[in-house]
């Protein structure tokens, strides 16, 4: 091999037996770092602890191929990576965990109703519902740290827009919003168009983190106050 | 009318419903979550793809049932009302010929978007089932149940400068030097002093006065104000034990007075 | 396997195939068990989940050699199993953050003290400057790694003497120990402002790390216990 005139560097002998060792040795820290952490760690929080240059989406996809079909997995979740028990598991698993509160059907719809319209306000949560939504059930899902208010739509009245939280990608088993169930499907068929029934169209941009162009940030100040005036039910 | 189901709750559980509904069984509209969901369920009953529903005919199932309830007596909310008067006008217009222009939305439009609504309704039912379906964090799958920390080690790193050190030498051995050097420097009146001033008053003073009268010249000085009061009051003490004179005090803490012993008799 | 004519049953085809999917599916759910339980598992605990019959040893024997070497390990913690980062990787459980503090006016005194008057003993300190020196003192000082103990003061009680580094000198740019500053330098630097006398004469500070004529090496044994008797204030 040595002898072969080629502009790769082919690391052999003792070199390639090194770096397969400095590999081994990063991917024990890698998965000593995501098997000690209860939340998802991002690549960059790994590349940290890794000696510079470490390929750590090759760590990964390794780490993950060694962990494949064992009772613990290494999950993509929320553009990061966790360690979570197998979910074909889940019949061995299962707990009756009192603080994960059985969401009333109500409040599941407003939930993936803010996951796949997001960034999304309570007025168009309403209309996509076909009824007003109490303010206990938005309270409810704020307070399971799965939704979030984004910022304000830049329309009169600037409403608050809610929009999903790392958490919720978590708690859901999903790698990024993209793999919502059935997203593409709905968005194909155009039944993630926000359009008033009997009014005019309204186009909707992508969801990101980012604030849409038709969102405004948070005023900070007015994050813990009442901020929309609530007609109860 | 077929029974429309609601997926939360059969309306009609059985057909003897109606008899026993004059009685006692009371309609749970809130059994649907609003007009639209009502109109879901009215839809799921035409049995075909909701994209190819009849409207007019769903307007219709949607206003009988409407007519039904209330004839019932019950209470209905307001959104339910509008719906149906929003649906017998939408009716009445699909049945009447369309005005030649109009720049206001043709009632196909306006079918097609409630359509689309109720599409979107259900779209949006059919994702929050499959999202409650999945493996859900804490319930299905889990985390690390004794997560390790990251423990914050501090390593202090001292920070002090030459400066700092030879200032806090200097200092302390200021205070220690000054401490073990310091001397009194003050003015003292012996009590010599005290009585060679005395007795030069004596002989004229034939009533009680008071003693700062006679020190009023020397107290003008309030660093030798408390010597010189000691070292005359101690004086006057002793001239009073040689008869020379008298001395009073009315009360502890009282002006002393002092007089001539001899002037007295 | 199968051809080995030995005394115990050797289970083979179907049959073991079975077998080994069992144990695999067992060892999976121990896996999870362990993984997502907060606190270690008796075999007990794990025998409740598993099929009646399952062999809860060889099981977590398995598990344990599946993990031997890698990042993570499966550790034996009071009779009970659990999950823990390799004894190795134990540093990346450790964020090491340095903070910068600034040392007492009491601590600087005495550390003056110790670099002009070395070998010095606390009681000495303490006589210099007319107050006693509390024991965290000397320990924040010992600490800084700017002073060490010298030996011992060859008096009664035997006291420990103290001096200052190499690293106190680095710190504080200093050659040597004589280029402290005399009193008439500090005088002329303005930092000793006494009318009079300065006080006694300094000492001039051994040159090196030898010990003076007085002083015994310390007994290494007792370096880290309790030495001198303290009174605490």
């Amino acid at each position: 091999m040595a002898e072969r005139a080629t502009a790769e560097i082919v690391p052999f002998g003792p070199l390639a037996e090194r770096e397969a060792e400095d590999r081994q040795r990063q991917m024990r820290i890698v998965e000593a770092l995501l098997f000690a952490a209860a939340e998802p760690l991002g690549e960059d929080v790994l590349a940290e602890r890794l000696p510079s240059g470490a390929d750590v989406p090759a760590l990964i996809r390794d780490l993950q191929a060694t962990y494949a079909g064992r009772g613990v997995e290494l999950r993509h979740v929320a553009g990061k990576w966790a360690f979570r028990t197998a979910g074909d598991l889940s019949y061995l698993m299962r707990r009756e965990v009192e603080e994960l509160r059985r969401l009333s059907r109500p409040a599941l719809e407003t939930l993936a109703i803010i996951a796949y319209h997001q960034p999304v306000t309570r007025a168009e949560i309403e209309e996509i519902r076909g009824v007003s939504t109490s303010r206990g059930t938005v309270d409810v899902l704020l307070e399971t740290g799965w939704i979030r208010m984004r910022g304000r739509r830049r329309t009169p009245g600037r409403p608050v827009t809610y929009g999903t939280t790392e958490a919720f990608l978590d708690h859901f088993g999903l790698a990024a919003l993209a793999d919502l169930p059935g997203l593409e499907e709905l968005k194909g068929a155009g039944l993630l168009d926000i359009s008033g029934s009997l009014g005019p169209p309204l186009p909707r941009p992508p969801a990101g983190d980012e604030l849409t162009a038709d969102e405004d940030p948070l005023d900070e100040t007015l994050l813990f106050t009442d901020i929309e005036p609530e007609q109860e039910r | 009318m077929t029974a429309p189901t609601s997926p939360q709750k059969e309306l009609w559980p059985d057909p003897e419903w109606e008899a026993r509904a004059e009685e006692s069984f009371v309609i749970d509209v809130e059994g649907f979550e609003g007009p639209l969901d009502l109109l879901l369920s009215l839809a799921r009953t035409q049995k075909v793809d909701l994209a190819r529903i009849s409207v007019a005919a769903l307007a219709e199932q949607y206003l009988s049932y409407i007519a039904q309830i209330r004839g019932l007596k019950l209470e209905l909310a307001a959104e339910y009302l509008v719906m149906a008067a929003w649906l017998a006008y939408l009716k009445s217009r699909l049945l009447l010929p369309e005005p030649a222009s109009d720049d206001s939305p043709s009632a196909e439009d306006l079918a097609e978007a409630l359509t689309q609504r109720i599409r979107k309704l259900e779209a949006i039912r059919a994702a929050a089932a499959k999202l409650a379906a999945r493996d859900r964090l804490g319930r299905d799958v889990f985390a690390r149940g004794a997560p390790e920390q990251i423990a914050a080690i501090t390593h202090p790193r001292y920070a002090a400068s030459l400066y700092d050190l030879l200032s806090a030498y200097a200092d302390q051995r200021k205070r220690t030097v000054q401490r073990s050097m310091r001397v009194g420097q003050r003015t003292v009146w012996s009590l010599g002093e005290a009585r060679a001033i005395l007795q030069k008053l004596i002989g004229r003073i034939a009533e009680w006065t008071p003693l700062e009268v006679f020190l009023s010249p020397y107290l003008a000085d309030a660093e030798t104000r408390k010597t010189v009061t000691a070292s005359a009051f101690g004086a006057s003490l002793e001239l009073a034990r040689e008869g020379k004179i008298e001395l009073r005090q009315a009360a502890p803490f009282a002006p002393i007075h002092l007089r001539d012993r001899v002037r007295a008799v």
